[in-house]
């Protein structure tokens, strides 16, 4: 039974490319890391019934969330040979143009990262109970849906 | 028994309440969900499922738990 | 016939941190992008009989290699819904731990761009005339094969 | 004809040059392959291809330019 407590995956706000950047930078003392594969999530400006989204609003059952960002980590890890796997998601608003979501896996070797970061970003738009309310520019809203 | 109720997203703003207390007195899911659906009968329409000690949970699961929450569609990342 | 001159991929030693964040931060005005996805290679301290390599020196056949870089950017457009890629790997001397390759992808989708980088990455360590020398701590060297 | 012959990585290495002039008489790959091997025994001992115009040529292709390079195995990323 797993009994390590689940880190906190979520981030209020947007994730700057600065904050991606010094995750990179501290893998350099890893020197067995041959491949890093990085995914990341941005805000669309998609046009629905002629309106265009500004901005989404993120907000998670927390508890549940980061069970099940701690269980997609576990899963990960056994079913690739990874060194070092990082989760970090916003909460609160996003702007368009904005990243929302960084998954970042690093392996000795790249077939491994093309795998896991795949598997991984699936499993979190299937299965991590956070919700987008997709902001128009005239203020309406609507909720977002994974497809 | 008393359940506390919690809503997310959408559905948080259809029941206009994100927690809530709900004296019941079945046994499973799907007689929970009749009964919250006499209380909120615009959650019938939209499309949610309900979890239980942080697991989606099905119709025929026992209520195990002083806390039930009903989440919409996903919309991670 | 494609007539547009091939783009210089190459530059001089380790690719920073710094500049992948720039590379990042210039996709936020681009706002019909969703998912991107960044690969890079990182150069690995691997022991082989007994001594440790501490750095790898990168030739390359530049003519050749700014050719099929340029048949690999257009074959990925081609196969995939992309909205923008680009590739740069060094030349000359790289440490351990530093990045060599950096391979970006970005796509109104998630799924094209999963199937993008593992095929650009692939395509670049078959078809790219760059060598590599293994530098060992005792200034020996071994030349690198891709596997 | 008169070819430059271009050689990289450890291929430099054996030959002791990256580039020279090369007289040859032939019209294939597979010939100007027995012709070099005369000149730097030490090749055929090593993987390489041949590359004219930018492209990996097999042994009969014919040769169609003054510039044939051999390039050993690739290490790119």
């Amino acid at each position: 039974m797993e009994t390590k407590k689940p880190k906190n995956v979520f981030k209020e706000g947007a994730i700057s490319s600065e904050f991606i950047a010094n995750s990179i930078a501290k893998h350099q003392s890893k020197t067995s890391i041959g491949a890093h594969n990085i995914f990341l999530g941005q805000v669309r400006a998609d046009i629905i019934d002629d309106k265009t989204v500004s901005a989404i609003e993120y907000t998670a059952y927390e508890d549940m969330a980061n069970a099940k960002f701690h269980d997609i980590r576990e899963a990960a890890f056994n079913k690739f040979n990874l060194t070092c796997m990082h989760i970090y998601h916003s909460l609160g608003n996003v702007n368009v143009g904005e990243i929302c979501l960084f998954v970042f896996v690093s392996s000795t070797r790249r077939k491994e990262v093309f795998k896991a970061i795949e598997f991984i970003v699936e499993e979190i738009k299937a299965n991590v109970p956070v919700f987008g309310k997709e902001i128009f520019e005239d203020s309406t809203h609507q909720w977002k849906v994974n497809s | 028994m008393k359940l506390t109720v919690k809503y997310f997203g959408l559905l948080a703003e259809v029941t206009q309440c994100s927690e809530e207390q709900f004296k019941f007195s079945g046994t499973l899911i799907s007689e929970f969900l009749e009964a919250i659906y006499l209380k909120h009968p615009k959650l019938k329409e939209k499309d949610f499922q309900a979890a239980q000690s942080n697991e989606i949970v099905s119709k025929n699961t026992k209520i195990t738990q002083a806390e039930i929450v009903l989440l919409p569609p996903f919309a991670g990342g």
